[in-house]
């Protein structure tokens, strides 16, 4: 069986593998494997091609912008998520703007290991996809399957632009695959995760898993929830969520960020504003409370959303 | 303020000394409590490092402000942290400082001048030099402001612009650079490229002071010169302290990547042994009032971990869930 | 007359005055008077109080913080809301979080120069409003009146918490007063800056004044627009939006940011989640491009919402 | 590669010294252009500065890394970058090589090594390290990146970090400060406290040399080693140049904070005049010969802005409004 994080650590082989443009760059990845090991023998496998990098979020990234002007395909690991905001200021600013200021493009991989798990606390459990996707010139991602997390990865190399990787922690041993795909739906298409009728789920990374399992206790009810993976949040596939909201009217938007300005507002905001006709009722979202995230596993599991709260406002929307 | 500072006693010593074993007495519990499922996330041990932690917080008063970091659990016992707030805030207690909010060292009392970490690794030199510069404002003299940062740490931003600014506003801050030799599993080699952390001083017009990290003495005597330099309007002192991490990164890591030879070289010297050499050979104290020492700090750190099992956890229905202080400004989402 | 910027001054002035426990804090400010001259003489006029910091924005915002611990309230001007980037870090993770961990609030505020102007350029035009209000922890204000830029940033220093003040450069000459006034809405209401029947515009900052402009054209046609200035985005005043459209049944929301998760989309997200029966067509919004802000006065012209722009959605939008 | 640098010849100070006239005379050109209101947003001039600058320019070959800063015109139209260009950048051309996307000091052609300088100072020195990093990892050989910085710049975290990771790595990078005593209005007081910035060098083990910025030979000489040592395999450099900005921070400020005794001490003098007198006393040329040189560049600057302000601005409508290169990754929204 194929973990997540086995699937993530792949997908980097491959790319190696495959493209002599690619190196690795972060703390601790080298002949350490990474603080979650997600690189784990690739600096053996591949020598000269994994680095150590200093404690130096910044420069991290900026090294990747000047090694992808260059020609490279660098993909730089945050050791968290978290401190991906010391090295801000060269992805929004820098990699960002190269290709619209220069013409160059700039493809970067960022992979952030990111959302909360038990005990995590406020340092260690952020969801930062709205934050890299309210900037122009990202492309941002969050693979919530094993599939997904490794043909991803391998897609966002090959991409011209630069990627943020939001790569799900609580997933990485959790999710199992028996073997790995050799293609699936481009970066950009959301995939129905689920079919049904009578609403649809709109969510991303460990969500979608809590949907899920909402969907199901649902389904003993006698509802038939509809969920889409986004797998991207920017581009964020209109087309695919406004098919699904044709289909069930109602729409539940799940994301284990903070509300203000996420993911859920802005699916909401465009389902609102290009397939108003296509609601029967008001839009609904669940997010983690608009708080740090705590550290204790009991605030923790009321913080962010889970099947069961999910399942909740999923009821009082399929009544509304 | 004399320039030259008084000399450390045996009773300074030793006062030193009991705190570092109560540290390691406590830290070796709290990686047993990991062990066994009771504490989640992580735990970071200063193993090897507490020496030089508890001399940075013996020598700052009720006043002071002092940031430590992660692996100063010696230091923050020595400025007055306890051995109950520990172990609840490792466990989540609702009674700790952070009540369960926030965990392990990522701890304080910001209200006592003991300020409590972040993750960002030298975001704290600018919040102390701030604290220091508002009681500057505040006409408040003799205060010093300590705060300390690994080898892996001086790589960041934060640290240098931090430690820049302090000097320009020649804040009474102490900075202590534990080199560890390691940051994570990352070697010294990969990640400064000066022949000694020390030669960073110069660059910011700074005082620099070197100690031993196994030493107690040689840490006591450093500290002590440094603190009162700062204090005495000598301007910000940089104290890099040579040792090695005894333990790994967190109780997750074993550490295997630590060179064999470092171990074997005097820098793998372990300053709790090393320190307790000294008192028996010094008879500052029999192997039996040792031992006392030990069984009372076991007590202490045994019983207390039994009392705060069985506090309660936060609960999550009582929590306000407020990130922001006035109510009124608090945000209300049409979400579940 | 008062400009908004002799606003933002006199603001400074008053707190400064009136609480000794305000200092200022940030780069070129003291003898210099800002590179905006928003400290001019203030320096002078209050010795020891205004500092002139080193090029390092982490570090001012974190001596800010510590100097908050201790009791004290600095008022922190970044030379450019752009460059608060590399501040970002000490607002998001430190300041934000302190009161929440710790329970000692964070009193500072960071003013942010905001916004686009002609030939300001990728780096010297941004909107970051959405940046800070995505995380809890912030209060984040943007003033769009002169009025409001005096005493929103009076008020902002007496918070208890930290207040992200976005005050838009191209106001800081353009808006004159007659007089300031003594008190205000608090912070968190939104205003009714004009009422009409047909439709509301939700705006703030620079684009009230676009959309005012706009309302001027749309009633010659004989449409009445009601204008709601947020005045503060977060916290949000959810309950003035939902009033407006009560009375037009029309949302247009208009944001100098970019579109992906500002604050257009969480406007629109709250109003359909919370007002759903209140609109009679889909809500639209104008958001600058999803690209850098361009450096060419007439790309920077088309790339924001102006008047225009936000007339024609209006008259879309009022035809729909 | 030699270890000791070839001398400077006359001929090399000559190149360097028309280079240095033809920015001067294209920066006093962009001034009366702003002052006109042809230019918006900001010009920020390079004036007392071209002796440095064009010193790391020249220095540099086709297929070495140079990411100049705010006051590089010298260095820039030495890379490479023309008259042409620098005037189609600042009066926003459809035809320059940032399409009036982004202007004035922000441009470059990053293809070619000549990296386009975001705002936000220190940026560009990993970004330099890490394209170096790259032609190593492709194996090139014998490649060299400049940047420059100035005082202020040393202050940020950005310059911390990527002169440190440059140094772990021993990059070929030459990082040079123009210490012009200020930064806006700041000055060096309250920038750093270090007797000299070149104290830096040392805390991240990198080869230090002093300029006098004043002194064209001395630029020369300087940056001549310093970039043959990073091209021998020396890792950084750290080239601190002192002088004064003799101009305000840009056009729209007169500089009067600026100390009239720093402007009367000899680190006020005028690059430009001091290398022309030396010129003349040297009789490498003579008083018309120069008078010539000045009127060749006149002429050059002068007739290309009138043939850049007849050139098209850039269409809005033509404008593709795309951040990124994928087509099929640019999002659309419904939005006017
Ligand atoms: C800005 C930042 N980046 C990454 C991390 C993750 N991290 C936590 S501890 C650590 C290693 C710290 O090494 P060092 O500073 O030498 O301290 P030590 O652990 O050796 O005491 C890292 C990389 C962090 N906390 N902050
Ligand atoms: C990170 C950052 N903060 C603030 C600014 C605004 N700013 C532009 S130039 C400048 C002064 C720069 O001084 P210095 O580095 O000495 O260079 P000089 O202008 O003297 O050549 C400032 C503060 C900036 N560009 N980047
Ligand atoms: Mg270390
Ligand atoms: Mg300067």
């Amino acid at each position: 069986m194929i973990t997540y994080l086995e699937a993530i650590r792949l997908a980097q082989q491959k790319a190696l593998a495959t493209d002599p443009r690619v190196f690795l760059y972060g703390q601790d990845i080298a002949s350490f494997g990474g603080a979650f090991k997600a690189t784990k023998n690739l600096s053996k496998e591949f020598p000269g091609r994994v680095f150590d990098a200093t404690l130096s979020e910044d420069a991290i990234v900026g090294m990747a912008i000047g090694a992808a002007i260059e020609g490279m395909r660098p993909i730089v690991e945050m050791q968290f998520a978290d401190f991906s905001t010391c090295g801000l200021n060269q992805i929004v600013n820098h990699a960002a703007t190269l290709y619209y200021r220069t013409g160059v493009p700039c493809p970067i991989v960022v992979r952030l290991p990111s959302g909360g798990t038990s005990g995590g606390g406020p340092f260690h459990s952020q969801s930062m996809e709205a934050l890299y996707a309210h900037y122009p010139g990202l492309v941002v991602v969050t693979p919530a399957t094993v599939e997904d997390a490794y043909t991803m990865l391998f897609d966002a190399v090959a991409l011209d632009d630069p990627v943020i990787f939001c790569e799900h922690k609580f997933l990485y041993n959790h999710l199992k695959a028996e073997s790995l795909p050799e293609t699936s739906l481009p970066i950009g298409k959301a995939r129905l995760a689920r079919t049904g009728r009578d609403a649809t789920i709109v969510t991303h990374g460990a969500m979608l898993h809590e949907s899920l399992a909402a969907a199901t206790e649902l389904a003993e009810e006698g509802f038939e929830l509809e969920i889409v993976d986004l797998r991207s949040v920017k581009p964020l596939d209109t087309d695919t969520i406004l098919a699904s909201v044709a289909r069930t009217g109602r729409l539940l938007c799940v994301s284990e960020e903070w509300p203000w300005g996420g993911v859920t507002s802005e699916v909401i905001a465009r389902v609102s504003a290009e397939g108003f006709g296509l609601l029967d009722v008001a839009p609904m979202r669940v997010n983690a409370k608009d708080t740090p995230v705590p550290y204790h596993p009991d605030l923790w599991s009321v913080h962010r959303p889970t099947a069961s709260t999910i399942a909740a406002a999923a009821r009082r929307l399929l009544l509304s | 303020m004399p320039k030259t500072s008084a000399a450390v006693t045996q009773a300074d010593y030793i006062k030193a000394y009991r705190i570092m074993l109560l540290s390691r007495v406590l830290e070796e519990k709290l990686a047993s409590l990991y062990r066994a499922g009771m504490i989640k996330g992580g735990v970071f041990l200063g193993r090897g490092q507490e020496a030089l932690s508890v001399s940075v917080g013996i020598h700052l008063h009720r006043g002071d402000i002092f940031a430590p970091l992660i692996r100063d659990q010696a230091g923050r016992l020595a400025f007055g942290d306890t051995v109950l707030d520990t172990l609840r805030t490792y466990l989540g207690s609702q009674l700790g400082s952070m009540r369960g909010r926030d965990g392990n060292i990522h701890r304080g009392r910001p209200r006592d001048g003991y300020y409590a970490m972040i993750s960002h690794l030298g975001a704290m030199i600018p919040a102390v030099s701030g604290g220091l510069f508002a009681r500057r404002l505040k006409g408040e003299r003799g205060v010093v402001g300590a705060t300390c940062i690994g080898d892996g740490g001086t790589s960041t931003g934060a640290f240098h612009e931090g430690l820049n600014a302090a000097a320009v506003e020649k804040l009474p801050l102490v900075v202590v650079i534990a080199n560890n030799q390691y940051a994570y599993s990352t070697p010294n080699s990969r990640q400064y490229a000066c022949a000694d952390l020390l030669d960073k001083a110069a660059g910011y017009g700074v005082v620099g002071h070197k100690a031993d990290g196994t030493n107690l003495l040689d840490c006591l005597q450093t500290l002590r010169r440094a603190v009162q330099n700062a204090r005495g309007g000598g301007g910000p002192q940089l104290v890099v302290a040579d040792l090695l991490r005894l333990v790994g990164h967190g109780e997750h890591d074993d550490g295997q990547y630590v060179d064999p030879k470092l171990k074997a070289s005097p820098l793998g010297g372990d300053c709790l042994v090393i320190a307790e050499h000294h008192i028996l050979e010094q008879k500052w104290a029999t192997a039996e009032e040792h031992a006392v020492w030990r069984r009372e700090v076991e007590t202490e750190v045994n019983s207390t971990a039994d009392r705060v099992r069985r506090e309660p956890p936060p609960d999550p229905e009582e929590d306000d869930w407020a990130a922001l202080s006035c109510p009124e400004y608090r945000e209300q989402y049409a979400t579940s």
